[in-house]
């Protein structure tokens, strides 16, 4: 098969899959197969690509005028390959999750579950993918609106309540960003992605600082950078393989790799550091690290804990991007793929908790490591990881996010990150020290979660602890993007 | 519903008028198209002799005279009449109310246009009359 | 200055009418006043397009054999054909609001707007 | 066929006759005829936009008379445009009202289908026509036809339609006293002709007159706000068979006679260089989305709700023209068409609904989604595209919209569609969330509220899959029609 069509069978297999997971709502086992089948075939697909990405190709896909000049259409370039690859690998693994999960709790609605996290998983694909700036902003807006029903999935007051400042906050943002792109249309008359950038030195400074900061604000909504993270903590109320693949994986990313794509294709590396937004960006992202690590600590609500968590590791990606520097650059790519891998399993572990023991709050786990020594130990091993403790990926992102730091001269910078290490630290291990340590508070015995729960939890634990021992091809997609970005990394 | 008016002046003096009132109104149409008149105004006076007939006689009486089924048919035929007129020439390769096109053998052309006004003029005639008898009926019933 | 005002008679005639229908249309509560208001108000424009069409010491446009095709010599037919057929739709507009009238009253039993409206809140 | 743009409203007339008279006859020969003449005029239309598109504009002389003696019909690539969309919608709405009709007002269905067909007559009518005063005939034609429609509901449905028609009636009138001023100072009634002769005559007060009393006038009728007054009570009360005739269209062609007449006949120069007309109707439009949006928020019946979002929508058509650049009014017209087709969906869906459910509050949707899934689906569909949602028509009028503000260098009004952006989201959002996620309230519960029969579910979905084509399917249109018809009318 030609490479474009693999990857238009790459992006067109979520829709197809949610039209028929709609279709066959009422037979759950066929619906469910549809599901799996979609996210074995995406995976496929995009796998099949990563050859010729690493050989230095890059398939595109044109599909038709949306607007005069501008079309609808996709290139598989390193960068947008590392993202669609790490979505579509745990999207595999989700899937069983949820699987699990859902039946496990005996949930309603699941058709409009299944259909809907596929129809995500179409959009993150289409946003990775996307070769110009309109469509990388129709998928973003798809993938806004696809994600509200997993939102509200349990329709009590507080998930609609969580919904509508999902929807408050997301389409506030999608508007920044709908008169940014605008912006660059009415500056430039283009909206393709040129790598180095395509935003010409000439113009006003400016309009090019306030299109800066439009992109930045509008992506960081969803990057969920301090200020604009408060959606974040609140839609932590849908589904735990909800939180996992998006709220810690697909959506939040969407925001981040937005940013990076903005700022490496379309301002580009020097345009960027002239215009002079940065530090805002530096500012807010290393300040979202301190304090997200800091609420952090105060959750008792694990779910609540890892969101915040979630919040500072995405600051980890946007400040890497605005560093500037090769290594950030790649570190930041990197704690895209190494940060989704960790984040998901302990999303994984936080919910096979909930479906089997009905707990949700860190007080409650006590000794639940010796119950559950499968999963606790995943949470471990991910827990080392997080921090950024060898031998897992964390440690890789964050050993070049540091390194470009110190390219970049920004030595306050790295004090934070190291900071952030130790606050990860005193968030995470309590957690682990608790669940192992700690005596039972009360004599019911709890045996290991289901094999469709923990199957996923190993799985994505072992990926994390692949993406520490051998970081390619991953790195290798994360350095070729910096070398064509930045010329130089890894 | 119309009632008969009570006194004899009023019904004798209306039937002797509509008619009179109705031939006028034949002379306006027929002259509408070289001098002041046409069928808008020759129906309205057609109309207003049907509607003094309505008044004085009430609606059953001067049904005869003009029978109220008879206005809405009428009103779509005279429109009728004035667009097929307007449409014939349409397909004959001439503009819309293009008479000199009409399909009349042997007819020169400023033959067919006098006469294809005068037919237009005899359409809005009737449709104006059978349009005001028909608002006229209607309201006097009281129906919306 | 006054002889302006004087020359220009018919605009503020029409003004006037036009001013006084729209005073019945929107002002008054009582729907057939109002219905008396827009034909007051039709009738002004009718008046400004008629007046419009008329020359100083010219005659109806019927060809006339004394003036031959001077168009001097006939007022402009123009207008008139256009107001005969502005005529036609008033009646037409008026014939419509006589029979929503009627209805109004059937089903509410008033014309005074307020009241119809007090009863349609309470349904 | 040279004769092309005659053609269409004269069929609808024709149809519209001869099934009164068919329906005299045998009521269903009436529905026969009527949607036939529908479906020819619809054909013609379309065949006539393909044919203008090939060989350019097609002008045709009533009586063989050319202007400015006769009147003179134009069917140019906007107008073909227009013709169109108003005859195919027509033909969607006439499948719909049959059983509509049959459910909501059965003792009308006589004279439903000839007033529906004398309706598309004038709005067509008021497309082609290149004679201002014959656009005025037209105008109230279709106006008269509205005002018949509208009248058919219950309760307070007549007395909306009387100050519909009070305010209507202000509005033709206005716009016949603006024709009157424009012929005494220019002698002429064709627009091409008077477009001609007017920049000599740019600083007459005459012309000042007519072009404020055709902006008023258009304006009452287009319901461009503060002159929308009549609209929500209208819509609210009508069957709905009726609103899902009119609202889609009918306002759209007013504002197609504004664009017509503003730009095409007095020209961008008089609007925003002699007199700032185009500015105030921005900021009128300004006004009108907002206060639409808030007011469509505040509403608990669904066709209220639908009725005052539709003041904003064409206030953001009327904000894409005031904008007076290519790009905007590519957006504006694009937004005629896409609305059209979004409202339109949308009111068809409240139609159905309450034909099964006999619900019109909003609240009393709740559920309807495990109920009706097909109609559910094409009410959510339309939703997200009327708050603009991509890739659905909705998007890309208002990414146009955002362009021709960006490339106005008019911030408040890119603020202005974006912020509606968020207060639409606001009020559907609120429907959304009942009908997907609550239980239904007993009175529909007890009813049942199955699907709607197929004679209306097609109809809604063609619209509703419509608004998804059109979406990706934009540029075809934007490409080939709009950017031309805007060069043309703003330069550029």
């Amino acid at each position: 098969m030609e490479a474009p069509f693999r990857l238009l069978v790459a992006l067109a297999v979520s829709p197809v899959a949610a039209a028929l997971i709609g279709l066959t709502g009422r037979h759950p086992n066929i619906r469910e197969a549809w599901t799996l089948l979609a996210a074995a075939v995406k995976a496929g697909a995009v796998l099949s690509l990563l050859p010729e990405v690493l050989a230095g190709r890059t398939p595109t896909l044109t599909l038709l005028e949306i607007s005069p000049g501008v079309s609808l259409a996709f290139r598989a370039d390193p960068m947008g390959m590392l993202f669609a690859l790490s979505a579509s690998l745990l999207w595999v693994l989700t899937s069983l999750y949820s699987i699990g999960y859902m039946r496990g709790l005996g949930e309603a609605k699941q058709t409009r579950y299944f259909a809907s996290f596929a129809l995500c998983l179409w959009a993150t694909m289409g946003i990775a993918f996307a070769s110009n700036l309109l469509t990388l902003f129709i998928f973003y807006e798809i993938l806004t609106i696809a994600t509200y029903p997993l939102v509200i999935h349990k329709e009590t007051p507080e998930a609609m309540a969580a919904g509508r400042k999902y929807l408050a906050y997301l389409l506030s943002g999608g508007l920044l960003l709908l008169l940014a792109v605008g912006l660059v249309w009415g500056l430039m008359g283009s909206l393709e992605f040129q790598p180095g950038g395509f935003l010409s030195g000439d113009l006003d400074r400016g309009s090019l600082l306030l299109l800066f900061l439009l992109f930045f604000l509008g992506f960081g909504v969803k990057g969920a950078v301090m200020p604009l993270h408060s959606w974040l903590p609140t839609a932590m109320i849908a589904p735990t393989p909800v939180s996992a693949l998006l709220h810690a994986v697909a959506v939040v990313k969407a925001g981040v790799f937005g940013f990076a794509r903005v700022v490496g294709f379309v301002f580009g590396q020097d345009l960027a550091a002239e215009v002079g937004g940065t530090p805002v960006a530096l500012g807010l992202a290393g300040a979202t690290i301190l304090l997200s690590s800091l609420l952090a600590l105060h959750q008792d609500n694990l779910k609540l804990r890892l969101a915040y968590s979630t919040v500072g590791h995405l600051s980890y990606i946007v400040l890497g991007t605005a560093l500037l520097s090769p290594s950030a650059w790649v570190g930041a790519l990197y704690h895209i793929v190494a940060h989704g891998a960790l984040k998901i399993t302990m999303f994984f572990v936080a919910g096979a908790i909930y479906v089997h023991t009905h707990r949700e709050n860190v007080s409650e786990l006590d000794g639940i490591g010796r119950q559950m020594p499968l999963t606790m130990g995943a949470f471990a091993l991910v827990s080392v990881g997080l921090v950024g403790l060898p031998p897992l990926g964390g440690f890789v992102s964050k050993w070049y996010l540091g390194l470009g730091s110190v390219e970049a001269g920004e030595g306050l910078l790295l004090g934070v990150l190291l900071l952030s290490g130790l606050l990860n630290a005193a968030y995470l291990f309590p957690i682990v020290i608790r669940a192992f340590l700690a005596p039972s508070p009360d004599g019911h015995r709890y045996g290991e979660a289901p094999p469709l729960l923990v199957g996923p939890i190993l799985g994505a634990g072992a990926l994390a602890l692949v993406l520490g021992l051998f970081p390619n091809p991953f790195f290798s997609l994360a350095s070729r993007s910096g070398d064509v970005l930045l010329g130089g990394g890894g | 519903m119309l009632t008969r008016h009570p006194s004899p002046v009023v019904t004798t003096v209306a039937r002797l008028l509509a008619p009179l009132i109705a031939l006028f109104a034949l002379y306006v149409v027929a002259h509408g198209h070289y001098s002041p008149g046409g069928g808008f105004q020759g129906g309205v006076l057609l109309a207003a002799s049907t509607l003094l007939l309505r008044l004085a006689l009430g609606e059953k009486d001067s049904a005869p005279a003009f029978p109220p089924s008879l206005a809405l048919p009428m009103a779509v035929t005279g429109v009728l009449l004035y667009t097929v007129t307007g449409v014939v020439p349409l397909f004959l390769g001439g503009g819309y109310l293009d008479y000199a096109r009409l399909p009349w053998p042997g007819a020169p052309a400023p033959l067919l246009r006098y006469f294809g006004i005068l037919v237009v003029e005899v359409g809005v005639a009737l449709a104006v009359w059978g349009t005001m008898v028909a608002i006229f009926d209607r309201l006097a019933r009281g129906e919306g | 200055m006054g002889e302006e005002l004087l020359g220009r008679y018919p605009y503020f005639l029409t003004a006037l009418l036009l001013v006084v229908g729209l005073y019945g249309m929107l002002g008054k509560r009582n729907l057939l006043k109002k219905l008396i208001g827009m034909t007051v108000f039709q009738t002004a424009i009718f008046l400004f397009f008629i007046q419009g069409a008329t020359k100083q010491g010219a005659t109806l446009p019927i060809l006339d054999p004394r003036w031959g095709t001077d168009p001097a010599r006939y007022i402009n037919p123009l207008p008139h054909v256009l107001i005969l057929t502005a005529i036609v739709v008033a009646v037409a507009i008026t014939g419509v609001s006589f029979a929503l009238v009627l209805t109004i009253y059937r089903s509410h039993g008033t014309l005074d707007e307020e009241a119809i409206l007090e009863q349609g809140r309470k349904r | 066929m040279a004769h092309l743009p005659v053609l269409v409203p004269v069929a609808y007339l024709l149809a519209s006759f001869l099934s009164v008279l068919g329906g005299l006859w045998r009521d269903r020969l009436g529905y026969g005829i009527a949607l036939g003449g529908a479906a020819a005029a619809a054909l013609v239309s379309l065949w006539g936009l393909l044919l203008v598109l090939r060989q350019g504009t097609v002008h045709s002389f009533l009586g063989g008379w050319p202007p400015p003696i006769g009147i003179e019909y134009v069917l140019d690539p906007l107008a073909a445009f227009l013709a169109s969309l108003v005859s195919a919608l027509g033909v969607v709405a006439l499948v719909y009202a049959r059983p509509s009709v049959a459910r909501e007002a059965p003792e009308k269905a006589l004279l439903f289908y000839p007033v529906a067909l004398l309706l598309l007559a004038g709005l067509t009518g008021i497309v082609v026509t290149g004679d201002l005063f014959n656009l005025f005939v037209f105008l109230e034609i279709a106006s008269l036809a509205a005002y018949a429609l509208l009248a058919t509901g219950k309760g307070l449905s007549p007395l909306a339609a009387f100050r519909y028609l009070i305010l209507g009636t202000i509005g033709g009138s206005f716009y016949l006293l603006a024709v009157g001023f424009l012929y005494f100072t220019t002698g002429s009634l064709n627009m091409a002709d008077v477009a001609e002769r007017l920049p000599p005559l740019y600083e007459s007060r005459a012309v000042l007159a007519a072009a404020v009393f055709t902006v008023v006038g258009l304006g009452l009728k287009m319901a461009l706000f503060p002159l929308h007054l009549w609209l929500p009570d209208a819509y609210t009360y009508a069957p709905s068979a009726v609103t899902g005739l009119i609202a889609p269209v009918m306002t759209k062609v007013m504002a197609y006679a504004l664009i017509r007449i503003l730009l095409g006949v007095f020209g961008l120069t008089y609007g925003v260089e002699v007199v700032p007309l185009l500015p105030v109707i921005g900021w009128l439009a300004m006004g009108g989305v907002l206060v639409g949006s808030v007011m469509a928020i505040a509403q608990t019946d669904v066709r209220r709700m639908l009725a005052y979002s539709s003041v904003a929508q064409v206030a953001l058509v009327a904000l894409g023209v005031a904008l007076a650049n290519p790009l905007g009014l590519v957006g504006g017209l694009l937004h005629i068409l896409n609305h059209a087709f979004m409202k339109g969906c949308l009111f068809l869906v409240a139609g159905g609904v309450y034909y099964r459910a006999g619900v019109w509050g909003v609240a009393q949707y709740a559920g309807l989604g495990r109920r009706m899934p097909w109609t559910m689906g094409a009410f959510t569909l339309a939703a997200l595209a009327m708050i603009g949602i991509p890739p659905t028509a909705g998007f890309f009028s208002k990414w146009y919209l955002v362009l021709g503000g960006i490339d106005a260098g008019h911030w408040p009004a890119v603020g202005v569609v974006l912020a509606s952006t968020l207060l639409t989201a606001a009020y559907f959002f609120r429907v959304l969330e009942g009908v997907y996620t609550r239980e239904p309230v007993p009175e529909v519960a007890a009813v049942g509220g199955s699907e709607p029969p197929l004679g209306m579910l097609v109809p809604t979905w063609v619209l509703g899959g419509g608004v998804l084509l059109l979406g990706l399917g934009n540029v075809l249109i934007v490409g080939r029609v709009l950017e031309q018809v805007a060069r043309d009318l703003v330069g550029g």
